[in-house]
């Protein structure tokens, strides 16, 4: 079994009010330095059978036609290493 | 790999020193002697998750009880009541066939540390509760609690608590049609999360939570298991006993709406088609309760295989599972020919359901895992035998001091400058100020019934479109006066909560509560639980409003400070035509207002005193509950037969806070005079219970005075609807514009 | 004769009783259509109500869309069945296509529920033709992503070919572009909006307005003389 | 300047209701052999000045004190490489 990672992001010409909202807090809470905050989504699939060719571009599909949409939306997606997955879990 | 040998009713009564963690469970050593003495072994595992749950304050009710049965014992003759407590929910009869069932209950701790998610799941929990009655959920209400207003952490608790209380009941397509927001330091640290929801019925779909009917299914449908509120299990399903691991498992819930909507709509189906004979929403305490009570309020016993349960995490253990709070839960009980048509309806709503269990013909809960016995109990044992404390309570000694530093001899204005410099600040602060920021994120129109919401003085749905009949709520409830006398404090609330709902032009016809105190360990606390408890059962007795159910909520203090003691009341009433149905909002320009019942220096713990003077001391206004039931019948009578077209109950911020809400809703100033034997300053700012202002169509004037006279209730008139401000005669006018200013920007420059 | 509405109902919907209601109020008949039945039994017009269907997970009608129902929806649609998407309706709508453009939260991140003022920009809908172009109406206005974004070219073309519909009048409730509230595909028959019309149909209760009234009085009056 | 991103996904013993939804209509649409969705947030901070070991353990506290809240979430703090940063922008 392996983890595909597919991340959702705004396209940077649509307002990110929740991004801001994050960035105005920033002072308040005594952080200075971080110039923009954008906020997206990120899923994480657990993928029976292996990761090839072929499964990723399904899920590439299935990023593209479900999980974003591209009117307003950009997308990533990968497989988690490994080794990320659990540095992710300490 | 797994614990071995499993728990079982033998293994334990063949291993009777084997030692259990009762303490870290939370049960006292002679409680868990209790256990063993009824068992007559020591319990299981999962019997000891069982009892421990189900004996916590939070379900047995142990320090309240004792004061709770007065609501009981003192309960007015009332025709209208058809289910009283001891169910999920009271129900009532409001005519036509209709019943009504409401209540109200405490999401307290949970939205303190986890704001959106406490009180979402403290909205889903509540509406259960209704739809366990056979009821469909019409609206809900938020009674809402937090610290200073402008103490940092009220910035993370409030919007949360407001957007997880709207995520949720919007979500499930609820009306939300009133509550309260107060501000107040002893919060701190402890808000109060009260949500209350109102369900509508047919008398002849009252559903019960019992299971009766030996060979009968018991079916467990909605979310699937997992690992949530079940910190305490965690230590019994370690590899041994005494390895008590911290918990891994979340004290917090999250709720999923949507669930609870597929849920809503699957049950209503299954009544409509009566494949119920008994049904319990699953909340705390989760299947330990559900199966207890529903075995325990039946005529037979119960057999579950808990091996059935749906888990969302297979690693779970069996008392975690009879422990487990997850939401968006529910048991139904179903005759054998009706499980199929009933396992249809889930289907058709995408809800998991499984019969996990069988009513039987004994009298024993039993449960299993893997083959064995792991519970085998008397049910009633588990959830009415549980331990009843009379605590001691004791009147605290700095009562008399706060009671004798009086509010009426604080400095009051010397100018009419200073007056209306009060005024202004007074619409401005916190508490008197607008809450439309908050209450704008409620949906107030889903379901198309909605007849008054917010800031109306109560909501209002239509319950049916031919006849116009309709229901009204209020929740009301005010710390500072039960701080200063927890007796009246508990009556003024109710008074202000019935008074709110004939202001509106119901009738009053039964009350919830949500009874939140500190430490009940601290016989101060206990002091002003009994008497808050003894002022209620006392004044519904009086006011022939029967308490149908509530909740209480213990322990919400820090170290040694509790918060005021705040006995929240909803009242529900019923409206023949919602046509007739008053509003709050000025109508009309040339209106006449009057001023109905008495005004007295009552500064206790009023509103002026924490504005101006930040003080709290004195005695709270009188309660005189024969006066509040005369202005009730005159306001609800003359809205019935058309002599008001406006009224607004007086209570926190006196007449003046309730002139200028009428004039700013109404977008129409009005012109008052003092009227004789009371200075301009008591006029304005006097919190005297049993009063209203109500705007008189000229017309009807001598109609309207003919009444009030004849019925020896006082009325005053006071001023007419008229002109862009509030204006007191001889003292100062202050404009609409600037009064909405001071009334509307409060609370989203603090907030927002 | 009167003319049959369809009001889909998915799983989440909330105000498709409503919807029903305001059908019946203004003399059609509402007929009940379920998510998962791809039959349209015959419908002169369809309603998509609002709610939020599948909670609004992942986007507002974003599973909805992939729904059996929607299929039929999106073939009789281009085919020029009329379709009214309010609210949750109007973000399937988008979801699906019918209506470019998307719906995003609103701009200040809270649910918001007021009486919302509106212009009626084009009265020539299948839906709007009981309107006057320029009339102000107040509607009811409740939702969480309400916020209405397309591209400039779109929005543009939008304008240009009179498919605004409806403006926000006096305050921009979630941040809509160019103060949009409510959108028609070339043909005029499929329209959405956010304000819930449903909602404004009887003086007694809601805000008691009947603003939303000439909705479906204008399909009414469409299909019976069609 | 660089990206710093932190995912936040809710504790894997803590309902998912999102992620629940997306699969239970991953089938309807024609996907299978994904036996789990998870979605969870993801936030792109856009640091001025240095990422150092300093900055990073600023950004920990400002994940652990306010975007995440770790009563119910795991957050974890990764810089992003440029290369990824362009990957993604294709
Ligand atoms: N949290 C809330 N949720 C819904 N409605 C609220 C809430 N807080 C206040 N309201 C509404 O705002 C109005 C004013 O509240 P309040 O001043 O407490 O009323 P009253 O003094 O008449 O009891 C009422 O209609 C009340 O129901
Ligand atoms: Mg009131």
């Amino acid at each position: 079994m392996a983890r595909v990672v597919v991340d959702v992001m705004l396209k940077p010409e649509i307002l990110d009010p929740q991004g801001q909202a994050v960035q105005r807090a920033l002072p308040r809470l005594g952080f200075e330095g971080i110039s923009d905050v954008r906020q997206g989504k990120r899923f994480e699939l657990e993928v029976d059978g292996p990761v090839d060719e072929a499964a990723l571009a399904r899920i590439h599909d299935l990023a593209e036609s479900f999980l974003a949409n591209t009117v307003i939306e950009d997308f990533t997606v990968r497989v988690e290493e490994a080794a990320e997955v659990a540095e992710a879990a300490k | 790999m797994s614990r071995t040998p499993l728990d079982t009713v033998e293994h334990a009564a063949a291993t009777p020193d084997v030692e259990l963690p009762w303490a870290e469970l939370g049960l006292k050593k002679d409680e868990y002697e209790r256990v063993v003495e009824i068992l007559g072994r020591r319990p299981t595992g999962a019997e000891l998750a069982m009892y421990s749950v189900m004996w916590s304050e939070h379900c047995s009710y142990k320090s309240s009880k004792v004061h709770l049965r007065q609501f009981g014992e003192k309960a007015p003759q009332s025709d209208a009541l058809l289910v009283g407590i001891g169910e999920n929910a009271g129900v009532v009869d409001v005519g036509q066939g209709y019943a009504v069932t409401f209540k109200v209950e405490s999401h307290n701790h949970p939205s303190y540390v986890e704001p959106y998610q406490g009180a979402a799941t403290g909205v889903g929990g509540i509406v259960r509760d209704i739809i366990a009655m056979g009821a469909r959920p019409v609206a809900v209400v938020d009674p809402l609690r937090f610290g200073a207003a402008d103490h940092p952490d009220t910035k993370r608790v409030l919007p949360g608590v407001v957007a997880g209380i709207g995520g949720y009941g919007n979500c499930l397509g609820l009306p939300n049609i009133g509550g309260e927001v107060v501000f107040d330091a002893c919060y701190q640290g402890n808000p109060l999360v009260n949500a209350g929801a109102i369900g509508v019925m047919r008398h002849e779909d009252i559903h019960l939570a019992k299971a009766s009917g030996a060979g009968n299914k018991v079916i467990l449908y909605g979310a699937r298991t997992g690992g949530d509120g079940i910190g305490g299990a965690s230590i019994l399903a370690s590899e041994t006993f005494d390895d008590a691991k911290p918990s891994k498992r979340p004290a917090v819930q999250v709720g999923d709406p949507f669930q609870e909507k597929l849920l809503i709509e699957c049950t209503l189906e299954a009544f409509r088609e009566k494949l119920v004979v008994g049904i319990q929403d699953l909340g705390a305490a989760g299947l330990s309760c559900a199966t207890s009570e529903l075995a325990s309020n039946g005529s037979g016993g119960m057999t579950v295989t808990l091996d059935d349960v749906p888990l969302r995490d297979s690693t779970l253990s069996p008392e975690e599972i009879l422990m487990s709070e997850s939401q968006e839960r529910m048991c139904a009980v179903v005759e054998p020919e009706k499980v199929d048509r009933f396992l249809e309806i889930c289907e058709k709503w995408d809800v998991i359901a499984t019969v996990i269990g069988e009513v039987t013909d004994g009298d024993r809960l039993e449960i299993f895992w893997h083959g064995g016995k792991i519970v085998d109990v008397d049910p009633r044992t588990v959830a009415h035998d549980g331990p009843v404390y009379e605590r001691p309570y004791a009147r605290p000694d700095w009562q008399d001091a706060l009671q004798a530093d009086d509010a009426n001899k604080l400095p009051r204005p010397a100018t009419s400058d200073e007056l209306k410099d009060q005024v202004l600040k007074l619409v401005a602060s916190p508490n008197q100020a607008s809450k439309k920021w908050i209450t704008q994120q409620y949906d107030h129109f889903v379901q198309g019934n909605t007849v008054l919401a917010q800031p109306e003085d109560s909501g209002m749905i239509r319950v049916d479109e031919e006849s116009g009949l309709g229901v009204a709520i209020a929740t009301d409830g005010n710390g500072r006066y039960a701080k200063l006398d927890p007796y009246t404090g508990a009556q003024l609330a109710l008074a202000e909560a019935y008074r709110n709902v004939a202001t509106t032009g119901a009738r009053p016809l039964a009350v919830s509560d949500c009874l939140n105190f500190g430490s009940p360990e601290d016989p101060a606390v206990m002091w002003q639980f009994a008497e808050a408890v003894r002022g209620l059962a006392d004044g519904c007795l009086q006011l022939g409003t029967p308490v149908t159910g509530g909740n209480v909520s213990l322990y919400n203090q820090t170290g040694e400070a509790a918060i005021h003691p705040t006995p929240v009341v909803a009242v529900l009433g019923v409206i023949d035509d919602v046509a007739r149905r008053t509003p709050v909002a000025f109508q009309e320009e040339g209106q006449l207002i009057y001023l109905l019942g008495d005004t007295r220096e009552e500064f206790g713990g009023s509103a002026w005193s924490q504005v101006v003077h930040d003080h709290l001391g004195g005695l709270p206004p009188k309660v005189d509950l024969e006066r509040e039931r005369l202005l009730g019948e005159i306001l609800i009578s003359a809205s019935r037969d058309g002599m008001i077209d406006s009224a607004h109950d007086l209570s926190d911020g006196g007449l003046v806070q309730a002139v200028v809400e009428s004039a700013l809703l109404g977008g129409k100033g009005a012109r008052l005079v003092v009227p004789d034997g009371l200075d301009a300053f008591t006029f304005l700012f006097s919190e005297s219970a049993g009063r209203a202002v109500v705007a008189v169509p000229r017309s009807e004037e001598v109609r309207f005075n003919d009444m009030c006279g004849a019925r020896g209730l006082p009325a005053t008139r006071i001023g007419v609807v008229d002109g862009e401000g509030v204006e007191i005669q001889g003292e100062f006018t202050l404009s609409l514009a600037e009064l909405r200013k001071a009334h509307e920007e409060t609370v989203p420059a603090l907030l927002a | 004769m009167t003319a049959r509405i369809g009001v889909v109902t998915f799983p989440g919907s909330l105000d498709d009783r409503d919807t029903q209601r305001a059908i019946r109020l203004a003399g059609a008949e509402p007929v009940a259509l379920w998510h998962k039945d791809k039959d349209l039994h015959q419908v002169d017009a369809v309603v998509l109500p609002g709610g939020f269907s599948y909670g609004d997970y992942l986007r507002a009608g974003a599973i909805s869309r992939f729904s059996p129902v929607m299929e039929s929806v999106i073939e009789q649609a281009k085919a020029g069945l009329p379709v009214l998407g309010i609210c949750n309706g109007f973000q399937v709508l988008t979801e699906a296509h019918l209506l470019p453009g998307a719906m995003l939260g609103n701009d200040h991140l809270h649910f918001i529920c007021r009486d919302q003022k509106l212009r009626v920009e084009n009265a020539e809908t299948a839906w709007t033709s009981d309107y006057r172009a320029g009339q102000e109406i107040h509607i009811p206005l409740k939702n969480m992503d309400g916020r209405y974004v397309a591209d400039e070219y779109t929005l543009d073309k939008l304008e240009a070919e009179g498919r605004v519909v409806f403006r926000y009048l006096d305050l921009n409730p979630n941040g809509s572009l160019r103060d949009i509230a409510g959108i028609t595909n070339e043909a005029g028959n499929v329209v959405g909006l956010m304000p819930h019309p449903e909602h404004a149909v009887e003086p007694l209760v809601g805000t008691g307005r009947t603003d939303g009234l000439p909705f479906f009085t204008s399909i009414l009056k469409k299909l019976v003389n069609a």
